[in-house]
């Protein structure tokens, strides 16, 4: 029984702070442009709109069935993430596991945005998937580093790991660059401004987003909300110690997309070899020097 | 008669049977049914090879060696993979595709043959018998390769030659051993080679690794595996996809892991770096996983794409075994099973693609997911398998191998092996997009569904892969069979997947709630919104463009260019032109030697050489 | 333990009364020639099959010609593998028995001659007489290489008299040098004496003067030049018989030296270099051949080069991988050479050879799957047994000489199935290649057989030659039977 | 104000030519239909007059002429020279000088969609802005625009029927 | 004339207008709906009306007034009023200002490709009369006959305020239920076809096939179909006909929507 409530519960939690999240990254935005800003409920609005238009067009059954493999995917993602008070099913598969979910969402929606029959969805995708080359590679350095370090990839045991010592035994405590190379890998999952070469309105027309409308569309809008908090709460398991109780936990989320969606809104795009080189320069080089060290110990 | 016999005496009628009476058609449906009977057989002799070893009445002595055949688990194993790959190829070319082929009897005689090179060499009971099997395999397979002429037959002779060289090295390893331990039997040269000199011992592992690695395609020795694959017709390059390249692993395994024994391999200590024997070879599975997928994400023609693939994935497997520990060594016979399925499944959809376009070229196809549906099916379990996604098998092995790598503390291997899936991940997509989705070009307007007779293992192979993935346990007890033939350590697992202190992975839980979550998704998808309208290809944002059928609207020409920018002048291709190295000097030194044949004065010379000879010989000697 | 004197001059005997008959008959019945020679041939055959089944029963057999004893008189003796090569000298004779135009007085004679020569040539037992024999066997061949009557023939056949004739004026040094030292020329009392007489720079070097005759019949590298232009012009009958057996006797004879007077080392290096280098330019001469027929003169090259290897590792083993070698190439070369008879010209030109003669391809990929050494033929179970010597003495030498062979191997298997893959190529004017007469084929098809048949009896065939080897190895005994007969 | 001597050298040597200067760096050049090509021929070899600015055409539907104007700079003089040519209205056909200024033929294409003046020898004459137009060469006189849009629009009439009988019934726009 | 806002009890009568287009037609889905569908509707329209895309289509003079609207001056994201690129992800079509027939065809190509409840705002006079450009022969006189205009702004291109406040407008409009002038087009897609046709010509078509969405969601009206919809069909070719003959269906069954 306990396991059905943590099912239903842990996407439930996961939506509705991943709206916050939206929300706050439209506010942030808003900000610094000195704008008042979208209000409190808007990404629900644009959500239940997108779900209420008359018409929708679908370009395919491989369409449709990319939304539900999209919302599957990330459902499935999120039960296996352990948040303060729900342990879900974080026990049963591991950290790897988790990776490897989260690539499911991304080729339902790579394939879903191929059967649309347009080139610039394509350009797009072809995009995203050479920036996920790009940031995987220092992403999984700094996760080897941490199971090196931890000794476990279970995520429940890491998190009681790092909180045993209180802030001192954080990861990003014990294994600083790691956690640094790791920032900037995660920053690039988000896919946002400087690695935002597969939305790219200009050139390719929002490129995996060119034929979604109606409720593909408002689907897509629900993955972004899934995806910066599963990212955002990814982060902080591994290197900002878990959730002990839930006001920090959701603090510890805030602080992790707020920095990167604050830098975000200054910079301008990288071309998509510009982001492979910088990827494997920087946050790897980071990353590895950091896992030298892990391994030196 | 023990079974290994009915296996052999399977293997003969077949040959026999289809010698005789190929030519009519229900040929190919009789040579499934045998392979399918072969395959109940091996099955059925699962129990009784769990403990020791079924001895076989084939064998004779020659100039006083005594060779014969028997089969233990490991030989069970491959012989459960080959009888599985020969039953599904046999059943894809007994119905239309195998019609329409010229040939097909010489097909499906050269599939017997191989499979019984194959049974032979897994079943192997001495090292004698072990060449006599490898080099069938290896003439066999050559002859496969070449049956279908034109560009088939120089991509044939490559294979050839390096064929033939790795079976030279493994001839001298073996004389070596003898010379050394005077008989041929595994546990002679087992219990020797303990004692050997370090500088022996490097030199029989250098033999035996090189010999096998050719036909694994081992990094240096990779080139030729591609074309050769590929250029082989249909059903019969997905069969030597499966499992052909595995008999380099399997003689890997037996030789190096069985007979040596890992921590004798891990004792020898390369002078300069301070890798081991070990550590060497696994440092060439890992760039044989990476450097061929990142070739194969370049690839424009889809079967040489999942033939790079295929040495890619080898590395995988030796990696796996190569860590030793329980985990490692049952994730990389896992993996060789998982290969097996999902590997063929993606080469038959795309000889189904080629059946019913006529080409396999990525550039000139799009948008069949219309036309044939469920070949689509099939090549997205395949990818998603080879990719190594969780509702299919490859997640699970691939899983294994990182834990084990984790557990054994090698993160930088670890780190080239996600590079490896990152890189399968990117050329897959690349491969069911450029076929299957964007635009359907005009000339493939009328392509139909590819016939039930072959859609139908291909969905086979396929079900077997998700229903594997979901229940790893099914695998994992033929693996444990071999991993105990094999003296690896014993690896606890139950049906859903494998439950270690440091990380577990269950499964059943992660394939149910996947499935459970798609169920969530579709209600949310289509009870929310209103009921969705279809519409044709051409009604498209394209900037405010009409567009019409003929202007080709579609991206599928040089998928990654950023990618490419950056590592485009990687690909310098130095193993090419060392081997094109080889080439002229061999051809140099013919030319030379042929030269001295038409001289002219040689008798002069002969006689001036040997009168100053005698000369010496005489001042000095007398 | 001595047999009747007579029974071993036999085989020498009715051969060379026959060469001396034949013309004077043929002059008035000229087609009875053919004929003639073949009954002589028959005769000559029979006559050394009894003499082979007593030897193999009571052992090896020594005849003193006219009374006198060992040291001095001239000696015959006759082992099992001598009888061995006998034998197969006689059936290639007979099998390449000279046909059509050619069949005419002149060719039957000098076949007759070189079948008595070579019987000579194996069965004696001193020096002087092995190049007397020789002589007669290089003159015969000679002959023979120009009997195809045309331009290239003779000019080849003339460039082989004159490399022959210095060859054996140096081989004539050489025992001339070894008389001079030891006093006898008797191979058995040599064996006792040269020991520790012909040791040092002096031996070697009579050693090396006896090899380069040798050398110009059994295609040692530098004396093998004649090789490729002289089986190319000669009618294919006479190079596969001088390829397949008579190269063997010279290589047989160059063993008995080895083994009975130059048993030191120096010997054994001289033959290893030689072999290699043999075997090197063999299989990379042969890789850029262009015709068939090139092809196949390069590769005989090799093959004997692999024999000079295997006969270079010193003991019996050594000897029985020469033999296995040595006879297995005896029955593939000809039959190659028979099949290169009808495909003349470059390879390319050959493409879709299955449609027009299936048969013939077939045998060729047979044929070369046994050379190449692919475990159920023959052909391995030779290369098994060489690299089983080899391995049991390894010394720096022996292991350079064993990679030079597999990568021959290698190279070897690339240009001949280089070559099978143009004849399964879809040739795109169906009929253009020769096809073959029955009778053209049917030596071939006779030496396919034998191949098979060694394939399944290769059990007792082992046993037989290693059996062979130990007692041609320890000279010894051969001395001790063949000087103290009497006593 | 006056003309450069270096050009009335040149202009002195062709028949039929009056030239006089209509600005401070522009001078107007009416010349005989037929001598227009040497004129720009010249202009363009001796005096620089490289760059072919526009040409523009004049419907004087009156004298059933049309008036070509040619504006030709030199950036050595400084100067725009238009020389001004005047052709029969009716079979509205001249000559092509893209072979001695390339961007003429755009402007002849322009000028043949507008006012249906045929340049022979021009590289080509099909439409490339009014893609769908069927009409008449919309530019000229005799083509009635206000009858064309009178026929094909509709408009929107400020004060409808609708809108008189609410205001009867004391609605309407607030005054 | 001062742009002096109706009184607001003032209703035009919706037969009067050619086609019905204009102040909103009669309440779409007019048989009686349940309690349920009624909830759901209102609270759809509320969000509706908070979350506008307005699509970035800058046709004419008008759209230099966009970006002070959109940005930090005026800040329409205040009501949730984002741009956005592709005109399937957007509701609004901004018509800033005078439209030639080439850019017609554009326009009517992205409206055909909008989706669901879209709406149109016609800037400045242009698109009320023809604008200064009344008498030209390239342009076109009144936007709503090629496609159903929510709202017009009056002016010489209206400046930011004017823009705001019809923003807030239609706002209003959408969540009152009021603004679905975008079902006449399916209702009447005749009366448009026809003037679209009158333009350019009998072959002209789109890629969008009008009548099977409209029959799909149900807003087949007797307008929909009518004689120039029958001259598309034989003469030009139906968008259905040519459908097939053009554009390959991509349908999975390969079935043509007739």
């Amino acid at each position: 029984m306990r396991l059905l409530a943590d099912i239903v519960l842990m996407p439930l939690i996961a939506f509705i702070t991943g709206l916050f999240l939206v929300l706050m990254y439209r506010r942030v935005r808003a900000k610094i442009e000195r704008r008042v800003g979208p209000p409190f409920f808007q990404p629900v609005y644009d959500i239940v709109k997108l779900f209420a238009k008359k018409t929708q067009i679908s370009h395919g059954v491989m369409h449709d069935l990319s939304i539900v493999l999209l919302l599957g995917g990330y459902i499935t993602a999120e039960i296996f993430l352990p948040v303060p008070g729900f342990k879900g099913l974080a026990e049963e598969g591991d950290l790897l596991t988790l990776i490897y979910i989260m690539m499911v969402p991304m080729l339902g929606l790579a394939l879903g945005v191929g059967s649309c029959a347009n080139p610039n969805g394509s350009i797009g995708i072809s995009r995203a998937l050479t920036a996920m080359l790009a940031y995987d590679v220092p992403l999984a350095v700094a996760i080897i580093g941490a199971t090196m370090t931890y000794g476990t990839t279970n995520l429940v045991e890491i998190v009681r790991i790092q909180q045993e010592g209180g802030m001192a035994t954080w990861g990003i405590a014990t294994m600083p660059l790691l956690a640094i190379g790791g920032y900037l890998a995660v920053h690039g999952m988000f896919g946002k401004e400087p690695f935002e070469i597969y939305i790219a309105p200009a050139e390719i027309a929002t490129g995996p987003m060119v034929e979604m409308s109606g409720k593909y569309m408002g689907a897509l809008f629900i993955m972004q909300c899934f995806q910066l908090y599963t990212i955002g709460v990814l982060y902080v398991t591994l290197f900002l110690g878990g959730g002990e109780n839930w006001p920090l936990f959701l603090i510890k989320v805030a602080a992790v997309v707020f920095i990167s969606v604050a830098v975000t809104n200054v910079y301008g795009r990288y071309r998509t070899d510009k982001v492979v080189r910088w990827m494997w320069k920087w946050p790897t080089g980071i990353a590895l020097l950091g896992l030298a060290l892990v391994m030196a110990k | 008669m023990s079974e290994l016999d009915f296996l052999f005496a399977f293997a003969a009628v077949l040959i026999a049977g289809v010698m005789c009476c190929g030519r009519d058609g229900r040929a190919g449906w009789a040579a499934m049914a045998v392979y399918g009977a072969m395959l109940v057989a091996v099955m059925a002799a699962a129990g009784k090879v769990a403990g020791g070893s079924i001895p076989s009445a084939l064998g004779f002595s020659v100039l006083g060696h005594k060779i014969g055949w028997r089969m233990d688990g490991l030989g069970w194993f491959f012989s459960m993979l080959t009888a599985g790959a020969a039953f599904f190829a046999s059943w894809y070319a007994a119905g239309e595709w195998g019609r329409a082929q010229p040939g097909m009897k010489t097909q499906h005689l050269l599939l017997a043959l191989n499979v019984a090179a194959m049974l032979l060499l897994v079943n192997a009971g001495d090292l004698l018998s072990l060449f006599i099997g490898w080099e069938l395999v290896s003439w066999a397979a050559f002859a496969m390769m070449a049956q279908k002429g034109g560009p088939a037959q120089p991509a044939a002779m490559r294979y050839m030659i390096y064929a033939l060289a790795g079976a030279m090295a493994v001839l001298a390893g073996i004389m070596i051993v003898h010379a050394v331990t005077g008989s041929f039997a595994y546990k002679d040269f087992a219990a020797a080679f303990g004692a050997m000199s370090s500088g022996m011992k490097w030199l029989l592992a250098g033999l035996f690794a090189a010999g096998f690695g050719v036909k694994m395609a081992l990094m240096p020795f990779h080139l030729w595996q591609a074309a050769a694959y590929s250029e082989t017709p249909g059903a019969s390059s997905a069969f030597l996809n499966a499992v052909s390249a595995r008999m380099g692993l399997f003689a890997l395994i037996l030789v190096l892991v069985k007979v040596m024994g890992l921590s004798a391999l891990a004792g020898l200590h390369v002078p300069l770096i301070g890798l081991s024997a070990k550590g060497l070879l696994m440092w060439i599975a890992a760039f044989t996983m990476v450097i061929p997928t990142f070739i194969a994400l370049m690839q424009t023609d889809a079967r040489m794409l999942l033939t790079w693939h295929g040495i890619g994935q080898g590395g995988y497997m030796l990696l796996g075994v190569l860590v030793g520990t329980g985990l490692g060594t049952a994730g990389g016979l896992l993996h060789v099973f998982n290969y097996a399925t999902y590997q063929m499944a993606l080469f038959l959809a795309v000889t189904a693609v080629i059946h019913r376009t006529g080409t396999s070229d990525l550039d000139r196809l799009g948008g069949l997911i219309t036309r044939m549906p469920w070949t689509y099916v099939t090549l997205l379990m395949g990818i998603i398998g080879l990719a190594g996604l969780p509702p299919m098998n490859g997640f699970v092995s691939k899983w294994m191998i990182y834990r084990s790598l984790l557990d054994s503390g090698s993160a930088f291997l670890l780190i080239f092996a996600f590079v490896g899936t990152l890189g399968t991940i990117l050329s897959v997509y690349k491969l069911i997009h450029n076929i299957f989705l964007g635009r359907l070009r005009p000339q493939h307007e009328g392509v139909r569904e590819a016939p039930w007779s072959m859609v139908a293992p291909m969905l086979a192979l396929g079900g077997i892969g998700f229903v594997t993935g979901w229940f790893p346990g099914l695998a994992l007890n033929l693996t444990d069979i071999a991993q105990a033939a094999m003296g690896a350590p014993e690896l606890p697992h139950g049906l859903g997947g494998v439950a270690t202190a440091r990380g577990s992975l269950n499964m059943i839980w992660v394939v149910s709630i996947l499935l459970v979550a798609i169920g969530f998704g579709a209600i949310v998808f289509y009870f929310l919104g209103n009921r969705r309208y279809e519409v044709n290809q051409l009604n498209n944002y394209a900037g405010g463009h009409f567009l019409s059928p003929q202007v080709p609207y579609q991206f599928s020409h040089e998928f990654y260019p950023g990618l490419a920018r950056v590592i485009g002048p990687w690909y310098r291709g130095s193993i090419v032109r060392a081997e094109q190295g080889i080439g002229t000097l061999l051809d140099v030194s013919g030319d030379l030697w042929r030269g001295i044949y038409h001289l002219a004065w040689t008798p002069l010379y002969l006689l001036a050489a040997t009168v100053i000879a005698l000369g010496w010989a005489i001042m000095g000697g007398m | 333990m001595s047999q009747s004197l007579p029974a071993i001059i036999y085989p020498v005997a009715i051969p060379l009364m026959g060469a001396f008959l034949l013309p004077i008959g043929a002059r008035r019945m000229a087609e009875l020639a053919g004929l003639f020679g073949r009954i002589v041939v028959l005769l000559s055959f029979s006559t050394s099959l009894a003499l082979a089944v007593s030897i193999w029963t009571a052992g090896p057999a020594v005849s003193a010609m006219g009374g006198f004893a060992a040291p001095l008189g001239i000696v015959f003796y006759a082992d099992r593998l001598a009888m061995l090569f006998l034998l197969a000298l006689n059936v290639a004779v007979f099998l390449f028995w000279p046909r059509g135009q050619g069949a005419k007085g002149g060719p039957c004679t000098l076949m007759l001659a070189l079948l008595a020569g070579g019987s000579g040539l194996i069965l004696s037992g001193d020096l002087f007489n092995i190049f007397v024999f020789y002589e007669i066997t290089a003159v015969a061949s000679y002959g023979l290489a120009a009997s195809g009557r045309t331009h290239a023939g003779f000019a080849a056949a003339l460039r082989f008299l004159i490399l022959g004739s210095v060859g054996s004026s140096l081989m004539l040094i050489g025992i001339a040098l070894i008389y001079a030292r030891t006093g006898t020329l008797n191979l058995a009392d040599l064996s006792r004496i040269a020991p520790h007489a012909l040791t040092g720079p002096v031996g070697l070097a009579a050693f090396i003067l006896l090899l380069a005759g040798l050398g110009v019949k059994a295609e040692l590298v530098p004396l093998n030049t004649w090789v490729p232009e002289v089986y190319g012009a000669a009618p294919a009958r006479v190079s596969a018989l001088l390829a397949g057996v008579v190269s063997k006797l010279a290589m047989v004879v160059a063993l008995r030296f080895v083994v009975q007077v130059f048993p030191g080392d120096g010997a054994h290096t001289v033959l290893l270099v030689a072999g290699i280098l043999g075997v090197l330019a063999g299989e990379l001469a042969a890789w850029r051949a262009g015709s068939l027929m090139e092809t196949f003169s390069y590769s005989s090259i090799a093959q004997l080069g692999m024999v000079a290897l295997a006969f270079s590792i010193s003991g019996a083993a050594g000897i029985a991988a020469g033999i296995a070698l040595a006879l297995h190439h005896a029955v593939v070369k000809p039959a190659f050479f028979m099949l290169a008879a009808r495909w003349r010209g470059p390879v390319g030109g050959l493409a879709g050879a299955v449609k027009d003669s299936p048969l013939a391809v077939w045998l060729f990929v047979i044929l070369s799957l046994s050379i190449i050494g692919i475990p159920p033929f023959p052909g391995f179970w030779a290369k098994f047994l060489f690299l089983k010597a080899a391995f049991a003495a390894p010394s720096a030498g022996v292991w350079i000489a064993v990679f030079v062979m597999l990568a021959g191997t290698v190279v070897e298997a690339a240009y001949l199935f280089r070559a099978v893959l143009v004849f399964f190529a879809d040739g795109e004017r169906g009929g253009s290649t020769p096809r073959f007469a029955f009778a053209q084929l049917a030596p071939a098809l006779g030496l396919g057989a034998v191949l098979l048949a060694a394939m399944v009896f290769i059990a007792p065939l082992g046993a037989s030659i290693s059996g062979m080897a130990d007692e041609a190895s320890n000279a010894a005994a051969m001395a001790a039977r063949v000087l103290d007969r009497g006593e | 104000m006056s003309i450069p001597a270096r050009l009335n050298e040149v202009l002195n040597e062709l028949p039929a030519i009056q030239a006089r200067p209509a600005g401070a760096r522009r001078v107007r050049v009416d010349v005989a239909p037929q001598g227009l090509p040497a004129l720009l021929e010249l202009l363009k070899g001796r005096l620089g007059f490289i760059h072919l600015s526009a040409i523009s055409c004049v419907d004087w539907i009156e004298d059933g002429q049309f008036e070509l104007v040619y504006h030709v700079w030199s950036h050595e003089m400084k100067l725009l020279v238009s020389c001004h040519v005047r052709i029969a209205r009716e079979p509205g056909v001249y000559v092509s000088v893209h072979d001695i200024h390339e961007p003429a033929g755009f402007f002849e294409r322009d000028i043949h969609e507008m006012f249906g003046v045929h340049f022979d020898g021009a590289p080509s004459m099909e439409k490339f802005i009014l893609t769908s137009w069927e009409g008449p060469p919309p530019m000229r006189k005799d083509f009635n625009t206000r009858k064309h849009v009178e026929e094909t629009f509709e408009w929107v009439d400020y004060r409808p029927d609708w809108l008189k009988d609410i205001e009867r019934k004391g609605g309407g726009i607030e005054s | 004339m001062t742009d002096k806002p109706l009184k607001s009890h003032v209703r035009p009568p919706q037969d009067t207008m050619p086609g019905g287009a204009g102040q909103g037609c009669p309440a779409p889905d007019a048989q009686t709906r349940s309690i349920w569908r009624r909830i759901m509707d209102d609270f759809a329209d509320h969000c509706r009306a908070r979350s506008l895309f307005v699509l970035h289509y800058c046709t004419g003079c008008g759209a230099i007034e966009l970006p002070p609207t959109i940005t930090s001056r005026f800040d329409m994201e205040r009501v949730g009023i984002t741009p956005m690129v592709t005109p399937r992800q957007a509701d609004i079509l901004l018509i800033t200002g005078y439209l030639s027939l080439k850019t017609l065809k554009r326009v009517i190509l992205s409206y055909e490709q909008m989706q669901g409840p879209k709406y149109v705002l016609g800037f400045g006079s242009c698109t009320i009369n023809g604008g200064m450009y009344w008498n030209s022969y390239a342009t076109m006189k009144r936007l709503d006959q090629y496609i159903p205009t929510d709202l017009f702004i009056a002016g010489c291109m209206p400046r930011p305020e004017a823009v705001q406040q019809v923003l807030l407008k239609l706002i209003e409009d959408i969540d009152a239920g009021r603004a679905n002038a975008w079902q006449d087009y399916y209702r009447n897609y005749d009366f448009y076809l026809g003037n679209q046709q009158r333009l350019f010509g009998a072959g002209w078509n789109t890629p969008t096939d009008v009548i099977g969405e409209a029959r799909h969601y149900g807003y087949y009206g007797p307008g929909t179909e009518g004689e120039h919809t029958r001259l598309l069909a034989e003469g030009g070719g139906s968008a259905a006909r040519l459908a097939h003959a053009e554009y390959p269906s991509t349908a999975l069954t390969g079935r043509i929507k007739s």
